[in-house]
């Protein structure tokens, strides 16, 4: 038991490195294109750290919207804009000193959070418990993820299928063909737009 | 959970190991992306082929094994396509392969007629 | 309209194989009357063809896919050596190779399977040849000796 | 026993992650992508029994959808500039 918590914890800190790594190369990168496709890299790996918190409802959305949707709005930005970026060597120092203040300000803060599992957490004891309890009895579904999410917090879930239906019809709207008449003839192969 | 099922498992665990770490490898030691497209079709048959089976051994016939095997078949459906498409665009868009020997030129664009995307000379230029 | 019934058997049982409810006769009814549903709009769709639903290929497909997972295991192992032997022992190959497929489906299946297989990708399909490249020249041999083609020929059908 | 399997997927994702950096074209990119989301499945997959909740598999399984759609839309975004298909109207492509 203790091995395989402590692999967790391995697997835990490898995929963590991963993600600090494509990060910074996003940063290095000056071909957006690149940068769309290594922040691709980056929902996977979060969506595995979040199935190792067995958070599967969330690598469920990360899976599908950070993967799948926002990679395809953001080529479709790149369609609309342009695929660099430009070139800025000033270094902002104000602006780096408010990121690195408020970045230490905000790990200071999880200094105070509960730890990750803990039983006794808040978060455990506010409502939890009437779920486990009741919500048989009270809703009816055997599965309490789902009693939640269709009754006890029916509206925010109302909320979130309509921007999920939203962001499904965006998708099509940008896949659709449009329809023009051909003004001129297709264009040759024009030189790689991404090699860098 | 005996012996031999234990074993098998491991084995098949071990080889999908073995064969993502040496597509990797090769995805990192082929000297042009479609060699490495080579290396990485290694991940995706062999590789997933043989942790889906060491997973399928643990799980035994239950639903989770039929989950794996349709993850398993998702996989040859899509990989190939996917690696198709992949070495059609690069062609199209002007990254020629780095050949020993072109057995394509002068043949092409033939037999493959007017439906062929790719610009009849591109195979003009290898290195 | 065997084919959409046939296809409507397959996805429920795909469904009920991912749901895992066997005993619930409300859920199952809703998963069988959405089954039911898919496949009555694949036929308004007209998606229902002898591409879309292979019936009648299907045991000729399953009887070709052992030997097609053999060749991969087999070309699996040649790709493995290369990559051990590092990039100077291989002989990246462009070919135009023929096919003698009829059908879109079969050209479909024969590229498909080159591909599938490490060490040779179809690049592009025309209507009699395919477009090869391989990491080795052998890849290429292989492919021209037939032995691919007429499996894939022989699934096809007459 | 799944812990060596779960080593190697991460040994080989942190390979497609050297690779993804180096590039040097972008379709080299596309490849590491492609390749890491497979050990991403790979590794949903293997985590699922080394936590003893093989149901992770469900998301496995999303996720060998969405690469295979994610590939093809970055494909056809690059081969054609726009998402929208083979372009037969008057619009620039994305600036080189």
């Amino acid at each position: 038991m203790i091995g395989s918590i402590l692999t967790e914890h391995l697997i835990d800190i490898g995929l963590l490195a991963f993600l600090a790594a494509t990060g910074l190369m996003m940063l290095h990168q000056r071909s957006l294109f690149a940068v769309v496709m290594l922040s691709g890299i980056f929902s996977l790996l979060s969506a595995g750290l979040f199935t190792l918190m067995d958070a599967v409802d969330v690598a469920f959305t990360e899976a599908s919207v950070g993967a799948g949707i926002s990679t395809v709005l953001f080529l479709g930005t790149l369609a609309l804009t342009g695929a660099r970026e430009k070139r800025r060597t000033i270094w902002d120092l104000p602006a780096l000193a408010t990121v690195v203040v408020f970045g230490a300000l905000l790990m200071w803060g999880t200094l105070d959070l509960p730890h990750y599992g803990d039983p006794t957490a808040p978060i455990h004891h506010h409502v939890a418990d009437r779920y486990i309890e009741e919500s048989g009895t009270e809703v009816g579904p055997p599965n309490i993820v789902t009693s939640v999410l269709a009754s006890y917090r029916g509206f925010d879930t109302l909320g979130e299928t309509t921007v999920i239906f939203t962001a499904g019809l965006s998708v099509v709207v940008l896949l659709a063909r449009r329809r023009r008449p051909a003004a001129r003839p297709p264009r040759d192969a024009s030189p790689d737009a991404g090699a860098s | 959970m005996d012996l031999v099922t234990q074993t098998a498992s491991w084995l098949a665990l071990m080889g999908g190991g073995a064969f993502l770490i040496l597509g990797a490898i090769g995805v990192l030691r082929m000297p042009d992306l479609y060699t490495r497209m080579h290396a990485a079709s290694l991940v995706d048959t062999m590789g997933a082929g043989l942790i889906t089976l060491g997973l399928m051994i643990q799980a035994g016939p239950t639903l989770v094994a039929v989950k794996l095997g349709i993850i398993f078949v998702f996989l040859c459906l899509t990989g190939p396509i996917s690696t198709h498409a992949l070495a059609g665009a690069a062609m199209m868009r002007g990254e020629p392969p780095r050949l020993t020997h072109d057995r394509a030129r002068g043949k092409f664009p033939g037999p493959l007629g007017q439906t062929s995307p790719l610009p009849p000379d591109l195979l003009g230029h290898d290195s | 309209m065997t084919k959409a019934i046939a296809l409507g058997t397959g996805l429920y049982a795909l469904w009920l194989l991912l749901s895992g409810y066997w005993d619930d006769p409300l859920l199952v009814g809703l998963g069988a009357l959405s089954a039911i549903a898919v496949a009555a709009l694949a036929a308004r769709l007209h998606l229902i063809d002898d591409e879309g639903v292979p019936l009648g290929r299907l045991p000729r497909i399953l009887a070709y896919l052992p030997w097609l997972a053999w060749q991969v295991v087999l070309a699996n192992l040649a790709v493995a050596r290369a990559i051990l032997a590092g990039p100077r022992a291989i002989s990246p190959t462009l070919a135009v190779v023929p096919c003698s497929q009829k059908t879109d489906f079969g050209r479909m299946l024969y590229a498909n399977s080159i591909t599938l297989t490490p060490g040779t990708i179809s690049v592009d399909v025309g209507p009699d040849a395919i477009l090869v490249h391989a990491l080795e020249a052998g890849g290429i041999d292989d492919l021209e000796a037939g032995a691919m083609d007429r499996r894939v020929r022989a699934v096809e059908g007459p | 026993m799944f812990i060596a399997a779960a080593a190697a997927i991460l040994v080989g994702m942190a390979l497609a992650l050297v690779r993804a950096a180096l590039g040097p074209s972008v379709y080299d990119r596309i490849l590491a992508v492609n390749m890491m989301g497979t050990k991403t499945v790979l590794l949903i997959g293997v985590l699922g029994f080394l936590t003893g909740r093989p149901d992770f598999l469900d998301i496995a399984m999303v996720y060998a959808l969405l690469n295979f759609v994610g590939t093809l839309a970055v494909l056809k975004f690059h081969a054609y500039g726009s998402l929208a298909g083979p372009r037969s109207d008057a619009d620039d492509p994305p600036s080189s």
